[in-house]
């Protein structure tokens, strides 16, 4: 891995952090603490350290750093300290990533843990950048962090600047609190409510719930899939989540960073990260009409996916996460052409299969256009049918009527009446479109004659009347 | 005869002949309840469904030719083959919903024992619902849906028919409880034939003709008409003024049914849409749905026929257009078409001419009688 | 030459009926000798080595002028026009007045009748055109002064008629009483019409078929006492003819129920002043009697016409509405029918008749024309 | 007058004595004599005698030689022998005309004519041009004159060369003898059958009659107009004559000098003359079509007008002869413009009305465009007035027309009729052609009212009522 800036690193060491107090099976805790102060050089002092479980040197083994900032210069020493629950020291590094070869790892003497038992890492740089800029991207990424909503990693971020007095800043960053999930939830579970809170908090640019917008989480519309795809000794999985929530226009003061477009969230293995090309097509080839949903296109604005949408309701907005990671860690990683492959097919799945699960959730919602046009004519030809029942003088015909509807009295009035119809007709139209293999049976005929010869889909193409095709409206 | 058509008839209602009957109003109501009453059942059902309705294809592709066996009739009819109006098709739904807004609007009108004309339907329809029915086309489309798929006629919907028709000649008809009719003193204007397919039904007929004439065009009915034709040749003269409509035809075929031994003469223009008005006499067309074949008679072409045309003036005759071209192919790809016909319809292609019958004045106004009288005599008809 | 019948009862039927077909044979010789002494006068002036002057008037029915000071109302001919041998265009109107003359002496000698289609037929190569025969054939009424069905010239009957009358027309017996609400074809031999008897209390007179058939399937007669007449659009010729005699013997009004659109207007007013083209014999043609019964402009609202009924006129629609608005009998004689057309134009929309019955079918028959007989709500 | 060649001067002076044969009432003899001698110098000398009225001094006094060819030295001298009836002697003078002034005439001694009473005159002059050239143009003049057929007039025209023995060529020019005139005929009768004879002979290039070509005099059609002018106190006349001959192409082997183009032949006071733009101009307006004939186009050509005939049957030719003479003589002329717009005038109206005379003589012939399209009418008419009268069932009427008509029996058929009705038919169309103006004054629009419908055809453009057509009834 190389990176192009010190912030870059720091960023991926943080994402590490957090890693190996995932697979830790306890609470852990991480703490980033940046430390300025004018009296040294350089000016900025980074520590990353956590309670998980210990990290192995081949982590940094393959880091590499190609600076192309020339105000950036660090001078490419990492100090590492480290322990496993099993060590019975801490060991010490010093990792030059500016030099290669043997020559790059020093060991510096360990300290003796004395019998305790317990894991953990810290790595410290130091660094001339911006300590401000820094913050603000280890700020959003730890916030992103936080939709994964893993339970046992508390986050801590900390700066100060020791030449101002009181400029200590503090953050921590825990997972969703307020929900009582079990111990044995899954990480599609968790990535629900991950994203659920997030969209609470408006998601992309605020960290605090606004209470005014949303009411309860009880309004979201959720749609979740997990995907798995076993290849080349490994299990990918793809896990989706889609919120539909309702944000009231006009009297809202929160704004969204992308306003009305949809900011696709994309893990990959825990961490925050760029949708790969492959997965945007995946996400362009999606059938979104089949849900009543119609995608405009989509722009890469940063490496971030952006979803534009024709025929939004303007109160309407769609979040989406996606998270793909390998069961096993650390990871086998495929070639890239065959990964590619796998993630746009994954990737197209999961997204689907969510979809398919909001619109199951909410039926009469993310209907098909198709569905949405024939459910038009329902109210129609619900107030045909029951005109026909209802101005009918045959009263054992009305009485049947009544009975096939489920309705008790015969007084109930021409609404009730249209409305029972309207509702089952909507409801078989709905079911229709919720399994569209469905829809392509031949539905019954309403008089049934087997010596019928059905044509299916002529209709409409009454063009050829006639050899002799005179006036036929002689009427 | 009329124990051998019956016979053929049941000979062919096993060869899927599908047809709409004139029924009383209560008959067609308990149709539409019927209708209702399986809808809902299929919506209700426990795997509930929206039914699709299931028409009788008016095309020719479902068309099937009754060449008679035991007489000389034949007929064009509509097999069972079906086309579906369906709900759950985006371009079929509004179709769908139009054939129970019509269902609707027929069933009230029934209840109410009135009639209405397809103008007021439209209307009612436009008014009720606008986007369902922007034109009197969807309306009129939609009847005949419906026709299709009650299989019963479209006066007994309640749909008022106004005919074009007009008789004369030796026939009495008779409403019962009414004064009769003499259609020999009807001067030219001839005695107009009611569009009520009831009362037609219920006509007394008498006749002491040897002939019934089809007449293409009224101005020649009435030059026949005025000139007692019928009292030289002892015949029944009718016109429809061009394509018959159901009411002249049905008159037509009762008129044939009770007194079969009457041969039926048509003189039409020597172009293909005379012949195709005499087929539609003759045969029904497709265009009718229905209810076409049920009328169908043993018309014979009198003429004017392509021997007739050297003692037509020169000047009478007129190319044919575009739509006479289009006439003549459909004609002569028509599987009903008797050889004889298609020959002379090769004729007029061929000729690339057109003439029409009022060309016979070339020789006075008298001529026309002796012209048919002398193709009766001859038995100069095909 | 105009007929005039007058109810009377059967004892004087007989002499009547000989009477009237003397007249009409009367007629014929009448015509017969003007055709006669047309042609002699023709001879005459060949003999003569001179060009035959053949003068033909010239009539309209109305004129464009916005000063009233026009002679349209007074049936008068405006002018003449002068057919000689000195112009081809005259001399080729002349020969085929002439063909056309030659039919029509063969039609009175032998009491034929015989349509303007099968004149055309007789010559087809040198009429060309229907038209040319049509307009020879006024030619002939112009100058012989007569009326078309005198020359026996007819055309097919189109129009409609039923209830309460009985007429007898040749030996046919128009028995419409009986069956108040049946259509019957009114004759084309409106000058053989006799023995009416009628005990209606006024004529309806309705554009179109299907309002006549929407009245017939109400038993509008039957319950209204009256005659409904439908000429199926623009009124054919016996149409008009028969009007006018039934509003002059029976001596009860006609009132036109018509749709509210350009043409309807223009319909009404061709029962009312007779038509452009035939109006060298307006004044045998015409119903001055006849009232505007609607639909009016102003009825969309009275009546509550649905918003989708109402059709947005169209361009020509407007053109003709303006164009109709110059005719100067409106001013004249009829000036609150301008102020109504005035309004649709204004308003920018049409409806149909039909459009007054979306609520209910029956309407027409129930409400709108006798709450406008009734109320009096005609002009 | 000024002479640009010596050539031209002979002709004026030919002319000249021709006019005063004419002018004289006795039978005169005017005798040109061309002698050519190779021992004298100028070799040529022209003698110029005539029996006419005697001559003035003042013919000479106005005439100027301007020569432009360098060859034609010749000296100017006329010598001038002439006596009136009543003079005693014979005067004799000399005139340079290349000189001005009192000096040019001088007078000679004259002769005595011992009582004779005799008028004549001979002008002499002797000159360098070619005697050949000059002798065809003479007798061109002369034949060109003779079409004048001024009966008292005998011309003989001599030409000699001494130095070639029996090198004598004589003609003599004589009026028309072969027609019977009375002396009283006209000038206008005289040129009538002038032309005739000149057309005879084929005008333009044969001296003698072909009788192969035409049998007969009868078979020329002929028309003739005079028309007279008084102005400024003298009457100008125009005379017009055109002959309409048909020739047959095939068997001839006679070849016009124009072919099937007509020369109109112009005299203007009796000598052959140039035409006038004026007179060409009227030519062209006269309204040919009136007539049947289809004017292409005038052809100037050495002064001759030559006009184009379009639809001109192969084997007819048309002749046209225009004489303009003063009554009075000596003349006063009118100012050229005055004479211009005189001549245009009465050149078109002398033309028309020979047209119309022609059109009058030969009725059917020469009709209008107009009236022979009517006159195709004449048949279908003549059928239906025929019709009208034998399919009337009036007898007392057709015995009426029959008598009317002049037909005996009541069993002639249809076709007499109608022939004899379109006889009479035609012969009105024929009649009504000839006076165009008549029938003009007969057909205008005879509006009682002077109401406001000028368009003149209103009848077939009732096009704003088309549409509504209340008489559609077709049947
Ligand atoms: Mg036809
Ligand atoms: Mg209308």
């Amino acid at each position: 891995m190389e990176f192009s800036s010190s912030q870059k690193l720091c960023l991926h060491l943080i994402s590490s952090a957090y890693q190996r107090c995932r697979l830790s099976e306890q609470i852990c805790r991480l703490s980033v603490i940046l430390t300025r102060s004018s009296s040294s050089s350089p000016s900025l002092r980074i520590s990353i350290s956590d309670t998980g479980i210990g990290s192995s040197l081949e982590e940094f083994q393959n880091l590499r750093v190609s600076f192309t900032n020339a105000a950036d210069n660090w001078d490419g020493m990492l100090s590492i300290k480290t322990t496993s629950i099993n060590d019975s020291e801490i060991h010490n590094y010093q990792i030059n990533l500016k030099e290669s070869g043997s020559s790059r790892i020093t060991s510096l003497t360990s300290d003796s843990k004395n019998g305790a038992k317990f894991s953990g890492s810290e790595v410290c740089l130091s660094s001339f950048v911006n300590s401000d800029l820094l913050l603000a991207e280890i700020h959003s990424l730890l916030e992103k962090v936080l939709i994964l909503n893993i339970p046992n990693v508390a986050i801590q971020l900390v700066s100060e600047d020791f030449d101002v007095p009181e400029s200590r800043y503090e953050k921590v960053f825990l997972a969703n609190t307020c929900k009582q999930l079990p111990i044995s939830a899954s990480s599609l579970e968790l990535l629900k409510f991950g994203l659920g809170d997030y969209v609470l908090k408006h998601g992309n640019n605020l960290s605090i719930k606004c209470n005014s917008c949303f009411t309860s989480w009880e309004d979201l519309k959720v749609g979740v899939a997990c995907c798995t795809e076993n290849r080349l000794h490994t299990e990918l999985v793809m896990e989706a989540v889609i919120v539909i929530s309702n944000m009231s226009i006009q009297n809202t003061t929160c704004f969204r960073e992308y306003g009305d477009k949809t900011e696709v969230l994309y893990f990959k293995d825990f961490s925050p990260c760029a949708m790969s090309q492959s997965s945007m097509k995946a996400l362009k080839s999606i059938d979104w009409k089949r849900y009543g949903l119609h995608l405009g296109g989509i722009v890469e604005l940063d490496g971030t996916a952006l979803l534009e949408w024709e025929n939004l309701p303007t109160d309407t907005h769609i979040d989406i996460v996606l998270h793909s990671y390998l069961k096993q860690y650390p990871m086998v990683i495929p070639t890239p052409r065959k990964m590619s492959q796998l993630e746009r097919s994954i990737v197209k799945r999961a997204v689907k299969l969510s979809l398919d699960d909001l619109k199951a959730n909410h039926s009469g919602d993310f209907l098909s256009s198709r569905a949405l046009q024939i459910r038009n004519y329902a109210p129609d030809l619900a107030q045909s049918i029951a005109g026909l029942i209802l101005s009918s003088s045959d009263l054992d015909f009305q009485r049947e009527c009544f009975s096939l509807l489920g309705l008790q009295s015969q007084d109930v009035g021409t609404e009730i009446m249209e409305n029972s119809i309207k509702e089952k007709i909507v409801s078989v139209i709905e079911t229709n479109d919720k399994d569209p293999d469905k829809s392509k049976e031949i539905a019954p005929f309403l008089f049934e004659e087997d010596d019928h010869i059905h044509e299916p889909d002529v209709e409409f193409q009454e063009s050829d009347f006639t050899y002799l095709d005179p006036d036929l409206d002689m009427f | 005869m009329e124990d051998l058509r019956n016979s053929s008839l049941k000979f062919f209602t096993d060869q899927e002949l599908c047809y709409a009957d004139i029924v009383p109003p209560s008959q067609v109501r308990a149709r539409i309840e019927v209708s209702v009453l399986s809808f809902l059942k299929i919506l209700n059902a426990s795997n509930p469904a929206i039914s699709d309705l299931p028409l009788i294809q008016r095309k020719s592709s479902n068309s099937r030719v009754n060449h008679g066996l035991l007489t000389e009739l034949s007929y064009v009819f509509l097999s069972n083959s079906v086309s579906t109006r369906s709900l759950m098709r985006p371009n079929a739904a509004k179709a769908f919903v139009r054939v129970w807004k019509v269902m609707e609007m027929c069933y009230q009108i029934l209840l109410q024992e009135k009639r209405v004309t397809q103008r007021e339907l439209f209307y009612k329809l436009l008014c009720h619902s606008q986007h369902l029915f922007p034109s009197q086309k969807d309306v009129n489309r939609t009847i005949q849906d419906l026709v299709a798929l009650l299989r019963c006629s479209r006066y007994s919907l309640g749909i008022m028919a106004s005919s074009r028709g007009i008789i004369a000649g030796r026939l009495i008809l008779q409403e019962p409880g009414k004064e009769a009719v003499d259609c020999s003193v009807c001067g030219s204007s001839g005695h107009a034939i009611s569009g009520d397919l009831n009362l037609l039904d219920k006509l007394i007929l008498n006749a002491d003709a040897r002939y019934i004439i089809i007449v293409e065009k009224h101005a020649i009915f009435q030059r026949l008409a005025e000139d007692r034709f019928f009292n030289q040749i002892p015949s029944i003269l009718i016109t429809a003024k061009g394509y018959p409509d159901i009411a002249t035809r049905f008159l037509l075929h009762r008129i044939s049914r009770a007194f079969p031994d009457l041969p039926i003469l048509a003189l039409v223009d020597w172009n293909p849409a005379g012949l195709a008005i005499l087929c539609t006499f003759k045969f029904g067309s497709v265009g009718m749905g229905l209810e076409s074949y049920r009328y169908a008679c043993n018309v014979k072409w009198l003429g004017l026929r392509g021997h007739d045309l050297p003692m037509l003036p020169d000047q009478s005759f007129v190319p044919l257009k575009t739509k006479d071209l289009q006439i003549a192919q459909s004609l002569m790809s028509s599987r009903i078409l008797p050889e004889n016909y298609k020959e002379e319809v090769t004729l007029m292609v061929e000729s690339g001419r057109r003439a029409e019958i009022e060309a016979l004045y070339f020789h006075g106004y008298d001529y026309l009688g002796k012209y048919i009288a002398k193709k009766i005599v001859q038995s100069d008809y095909i | 030459m105009k007929l005039k019948l007058e109810e009377e009862d059967s004892g004087k039927m007989e002499g009547k009926r000989k009477k009237l077909e003397s007249k009409k044979s009367e007629n014929g010789i009448l015509l017969l000798d003007k055709i006669k002494v047309f042609t002699r006068s023709l001879l005459v002036n060949l003999t003569n080595r001179k060009s035959p002057i053949i003068l033909i008037d010239r009539f309209k029915n109305h004129c464009t002028l916005s000063d009233s000071n026009c002679f349209c109302g007074s049936d008068l001919p405006v002018g003449k026009e002068v057919l000689t041998l000195c112009k081809e265009t005259h001399v080729r109107r002349l020969d085929v007045m002439l063909r056309v003359l030659v039919i029509v002496q063969k039609l009175l000698q032998e009491n034929k009748h015989s349509s303007k289609r099968d004149i055309y037929y007789m010559h087809p190569s040198v009429f060309l055109d229907q038209s040319v025969v049509d307009h020879a054939i006024n030619d002939i009424c112009v100058l012989m002064q007569c009326s078309r069905h005198n020359l026996n010239v007819v055309s097919a009957g189109n129009g409609l008629v039923m209830g309460w009358i009985r007429f007898v027309e040749g030996k046919k017996i128009f028995d419409c009483i009986s069956s108040p609400d049946t259509a019957h074809p009114i004759p084309v031999y409106v000058e053989e019409i006799k023995d009416i008897v009628s005990a209606a209390r006024y004529i309806l007179v309705v554009e179109k078929e299907s309002v006549f058939q929407r009245l017939a399937n109400d038993q509008f007669c039957k319950s209204n006492h009256c005659i409904v007449i439908s000429g199926r659009g623009y009124p054919d010729i016996p149409t008009r003819r028969f009007l006018r005699l039934l509003v002059e013997n029976l001596h009860i009004p006609a009132y036109c129920l018509v749709d509210c659109d350009p043409y309807g207007f223009d319909i009404l007013t061709t029962y009312r002043f007779g038509s452009m083209q035939m109006a060298y014999d307006t004044k045998h043609l015409r119903v001055p009697e006849i009232h505007w019964l609607g639909a009016f402009p102003s009825d969309s609202e009275r009546y509550f016409v649905p918003k989708q009924c109402l059709l947005p006129l169209t361009a020509e629609d407007k053109r003709k509405i303006e164009a109709m608005l110059l005719r100067c009998y409106l001013q004249r004689e009829v000036p609150q029918w301008r102020l109504e057309l005035k309004m649709m134009l204004q308003k920018g929309v049409k409806f149909e008749i039909e459009a007054l019955s979306v609520h209910t079918l029956s309407f027409l028959t129930e409400s709108y024309i006798p709450s406008k007989i009734h109320g009096k709500v005609q002009i």
